[in-house]
């Protein structure tokens, strides 16, 4: 196992999916020369591998770009299409969610759309609430399309080449600020399935369901509890659809209690299905309310002090797990 | 720009397959009437027939078809079976999709009629996509898009055209303006004379033609589908003709002018080249009375076909969303 | 009190806003000269009335429709922008969201937007997956926008003229299908506040939570379990983004049991938010698990009998209530 | 098209802001490199000011400017106080937009510059919808959107100027072609020889000019801006400029020919217009060092007034979503 940053791992992933498939393609603005010079960001140096044909930096045109992964994945290509930055999904979801999500179903099965859609999400560079803002919850609202969300360099890679060669749409979002972030990852052909999800820490006091870049800052609130000798048990979903219902499911069976822990905002977000689901579905175990950590209902702010406010931390956890296990 | 003959067996084939998209709809009108048989509301080509086969006849079977909420012309000139695109307007599982689209966004993989949209000005980028696999694989395919004149003021167009003119990427850009975008007319909702001054702003060939003339589009197209081919790039075309009857069968045109109507109902692109051919003896008022006696057979065929044709089966909905056989347990 | 259907209702609010207040205009594609000729239509006549100077008729092009009503209202106008169908809202989702609800909020709080965007929503009417799709979801997911949906025609009235005259951005949601329903309506400038919610039917057994046309559904459901002597107590949103949480907590508390019940698809809807509200809030009242009846995670499919299967259905109502109260 | 001769005073007025607008740039450079200084990525007009100075000196205190993430040129030409700007982009409670912007999107309503998106193609539809109050209340207002060549491409861009030209909005499309959209090169992400060449396809006028003169781009402006005022519909500039550094200070320009910026730095707006003040004779060296000082002491004052400002308190982050004072507290 190589030793590579959680951008390194991502680029890995296309790499190894460009050079054994030629359907294979990726498209976006400045995936091919970039801004930036970094060989932490994903597609460093696809360019000066694969060449112009199969790196494609486009115009400033997201429903285009969109578009152009759409269709030629109906003609039998694997297209690896970015969104730049989360909010900018925005001007593409008439084309994910009319089009991508739908077209198959509309064709009653017959067509099929190998379609993946990445995406840079995070909190935290001081660039506020235009490059900044949490969507997964509309994205895992939209029936027809798959969400994955890693937190961690082996993840990130094994879920982009499940996405790249899965048959259907599959949205890949990635944490920006994890991008430095160093990990094992197995080298070549590294599949992590899609809809699995990955018990971090066992544990038997207390369910935490997190995903994403909230997994650290979980993690961070999980030696402060065990100090206190409170057995968190902390779940990354890492696929929020399909979710995988046994895992948290089975987990609240034996723990009785469940946070919810994510970056994007409360009202709505995903951390609602998750608690609505173990609301329905593992009543009779909840010993205490389900919580919700995750960010107030405000657009991102910019100013450093008002971006920290925003963004869950691990003392908020502390305190919502404190107080479902009734240590409050 | 056009000028070439077009052969007499060609000019009766696309009469042909004209008279064919206008009985298959004037029988969509006579069951619209029916409550309960037809689904949704029944967006019709007629008075665009010639448009459609003008074109599509341009095209080998390998070319893509883009299409939008008025596809029978496009779909029908493609080659799609009558009997299953009925059933699918009925909404019945022997639908050419299973009756999961219904009439407005028909899709007919079987003859690369690959995509259709209902939402205005969808199609121009998956048509950029298709094209750009199409150029990618090495293929001398191309992609041809139908629009609107009121699809022309989506944004998403604007990316499209954009795009494949950047790339030189095979795709004709086909602007339908049949003068009205919902109640709105054209010079309503877009100050431009012709559509095809969009296409100096993209570095691409915009062409205008009669589009209720099929010689003179079929001559048009064959050129812009030869120029797209030969890896020339993105043309636009557009091809003026007229909405003859409302947007759909709901809409009763209490707001066109009836002399308006009257004019292009002169113009009627069906029996203007109906008479040409008898004028210049192309055909006899017997070849004619066969042709109908055909094509009537094949839409009472179809009618038949459809409405025998059993419904889907309710929890069927639940299929084709992905390609595993099943959505995990999980997520349904 | 004057006897209209719902779309006259709206026609009325749009009416009453328009003769007193010359900064409102309304525009949209059709909603001057419309392809239909129905007085029950909302638009109905305005442009007669108003004239083309208040009355426009715009190309088809939804980001600019949004575009055009922020602007506006930021110079003190007071836009009534109408995109169509609710899935076409994909196409101005970055001028709502990372605009209307954003600038004010980047700005310091020194602008105001005070825009009303209105929509049609419906499942129903055979046009499938692309004229049908209920996505409020999202836009209670953001924070900046206020989301109200009424399910009768004075609500609809009322609920619209606060939206016009409320100082941020509202989204009106209007059930199409309810259109030719006739009720009551107060008569001039008739304001039905937002953030409260109206309790229909008073109950002890258990709580059902809806909104919009599922309200009907939910009423059909009452009757059968009424007469099983199951006491529901009905409660229609009319607002969901601010939530009238009072209402529903107080509800719960006394029935001790939860059912939520929509048309949008279950998976990440707007009913996961209202569970896990009550499921962190009202856990300890709590006498059975949360139900939630909505459609299946599919997009609407066209077919007469499958867009019947698709819409959540008064036995699914009648089964969950049941299961809720222990009588299933 | 240009010819009118600029006054004198009007130029040296056009050099100081200039100036102003350098120099506020220049000390963010400086700042740049402090660690924890200065919010997030800090990108710079430096450059373009002439296209900002030259076109916002053609309008009045009245009319409305929209900008974009290159917006520092737009606002203090628009008259924003270095102050409160130096401020928010150090994130500070006196920032003019209290910390909540940061340096990408600020806005000052005080001076009618009204909206600023970072969301490329963003501010076209803002300005139609500014443009068409302006024109519904009957003031002679116009609303001037300053946007890239990048942005060009976006279908918000399209959809606006489309609406624009229809109604015959006071729209002034200002499209600043500093020859890169992020790393790509104009010739990259665009086949046309100019943006300009997109006007023919919505009916207005379309003008280039050169963006490093700002003589040149106030006259075109005070031309265009009275076309704007007197009801004739919407119009499109191109300035051609330069993008003398990166995207942004964190882009190294490592995908720069350096040659091409050598070129284009002999054209630097500021340096040649000073040259050409000193040349003609219309300032003396003293003179210009006593405008030097004033404009550095503004720049030292802003930037102390903003580092000595406190941050805003973390929990007023909940404040300003909405015009209530306190949002509901079912909500938060
Ligand atoms: C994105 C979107 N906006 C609005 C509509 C509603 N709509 C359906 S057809 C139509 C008019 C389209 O006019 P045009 O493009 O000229 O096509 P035509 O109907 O004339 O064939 C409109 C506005 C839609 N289907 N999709
Ligand atoms: C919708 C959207 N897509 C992408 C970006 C990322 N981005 C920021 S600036 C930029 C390049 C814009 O180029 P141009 O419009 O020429 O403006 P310039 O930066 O040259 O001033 C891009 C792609 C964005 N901010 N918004
Ligand atoms: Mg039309
Ligand atoms: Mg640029």
């Amino acid at each position: 196992m190589a030793v590579l940053s959680f951008g390194q791992a991502v680029n890995d992933a296309l790499d190894v999916a460009m050079s054994k498939d030629d359907r294979v393609f990726i498209a976006g603005e400045g995936v091919g020369v970039s801004i930036h010079y970094d060989p932490n960001l994903p597609t460093h140096g696809l360019l000066e591998k694969y060449g112009r044909k199969r790196v494609k930096d486009t115009p400033v045109s997201e429903a285009a770009i969109a578009g152009l992964g759409i269709g030629a994945s109906a003609l039998g290509l694997r297209p690896v299409v970015e969104i730049m930055f989360f909010p900018f999904i925005t001007l593409a979801m008439d084309m994910l969610v009319n089009h991508a999500a739908k077209l198959r179903y509309l064709s009653g099965g017959k067509s099929a759309f190998p379609l993946t859609v990445r995406l840079k999400a995070g909190v935290g560079f001081g660039a506020g609430c235009q490059h900044s803002h949490n969507l997964e919850a509309w994205l895992a609202h939209t029936p027809g399309l798959k969400v994955v969300f890693a937190s961690t360099p082996a993840d990130a890679k094994g879920l982009l080449l499940s996405a790249i060669f899965d048959p259907n749409p599959v949205i890949v979002i990635e944490e920006m600020l994890l991008y430095w972030m160093k990990g094992e990852v197995p080298e070549g052909d590294h599949r992590v399935p899609i809809g699995k999800a990955r018990v971090v820490i066992p544990g038997n006091d207390c369910t935490v369901v997190t995903y994403g870049g909230a997994v650290y800052t979980v993690l961070e609130a999980v030696k402060t509890l065990s100090e206190e000798g409170i057995s968190t048990e902390v779940i990354d979903l890492r696929s929020l659809v399909p979710l995988d219902k046994a895992c948290l499911l089975d987990s609240v069976r034996r723990t009785g209690r469940l946070v919810v822990v994510h970056d994007a905002t409360k009202f709505g977000g995903f951390g609602a299905e998750i608690s609505a689901i173990v609301a329905e579905e593992a009543f009779d175990v909840l010993k205490a309310p389900i919580k919700r950590v995750a960010a107030p209902n405000i657009p991102v702010p910019a100013s450093p002090p008002q971006e920290k406010f925003y963004k869950p931390s691990p003392e908020a956890v502390i305190a919502a797990v404190r107080a479902t296990v009734g240590k409050g | 720009m056009v000028s070439q003959q077009v052969d007499v067996g060609l000019i009766k084939a696309m009469y042909e397959e004209m008279l064919l998209v206008r009985k298959f709809e004037e029988k969509l009108i006579e069951l619209s009437k029916e409550q309960g048989k037809l689904v949704g509301m029944q967006i019709l080509a007629y008075g665009q027939e010639a448009v459609a086969v003008g074109i599509v006849k341009a095209l080998e079977p390998d070319d893509v078809i883009v299409s939008n909420h008025r596809s029978h012309g496009h779909l029908l000139a493609k080659g799609a079976d009558p009997k299953y695109l009925m059933a699918e307007i009925m909404g019945k599982a022997t639908g050419v999709n299973k009756g999961k689209s219904g009439t407005l966004h028909m899709a007919v993989p079987e003859v690369n009629a690959l995509m259709t949209t209902t939402i205005v000005g969808g199609g121009p980028p998956l048509a950029v996509g298709a094209a750009f696999a199409q150029q990618y694989q090495g293929t001398s395919n191309i992609t041809v898009v139908f629009f609107g004149d009121g699809a022309a003021a989506e944004g998403s167009v604007h990316e499209a055209m954009n795009l494949a003119a950047l790339w030189k990427l095979p795709v004709l850009f086909v602007c339908e303006n049949n003068c009205w975008a919902g109640a709105q007319s054209f010079s309503e909702h877009c100050c431009l004379m012709d559509i095809t001054q969009r296409a100096v702003g993209y570095g691409m060939p915009g062409e205008l033609v009669d589009g209720n003339d099929v010689e003179k589009v079929f001559t048009l197209a064959k050129q812009m589908v030869s120029r797209c081919r030969n890896g020339q790039g993105p043309v636009l075309i557009e091809a003026k003709t007229y909405r003859m009857r409302g947007h759909g069968e709901h809409d009763h045109q209490h707001y066109v002018d009836k002399k308006e109507l009257e004019a292009w109902a002169r113009l009627d692109p069906v029996r203007c080249l109906k008479e040409r051919m008898l004028t210049d003896g192309l055909v006899t008022e017997a070849e004619l009375q066969v042709t109908d006696g055909q094509i009537d057979a094949k839409i009472d065929e179809a009618v038949q076909f459809a409405s025998e044709s059993p419904y889907p089966l309710p929890e069927e909905a639940l299929q084709d969303l992905w390609v595993e056989d099943a959505v995990p347990q999980g997520y349904l």
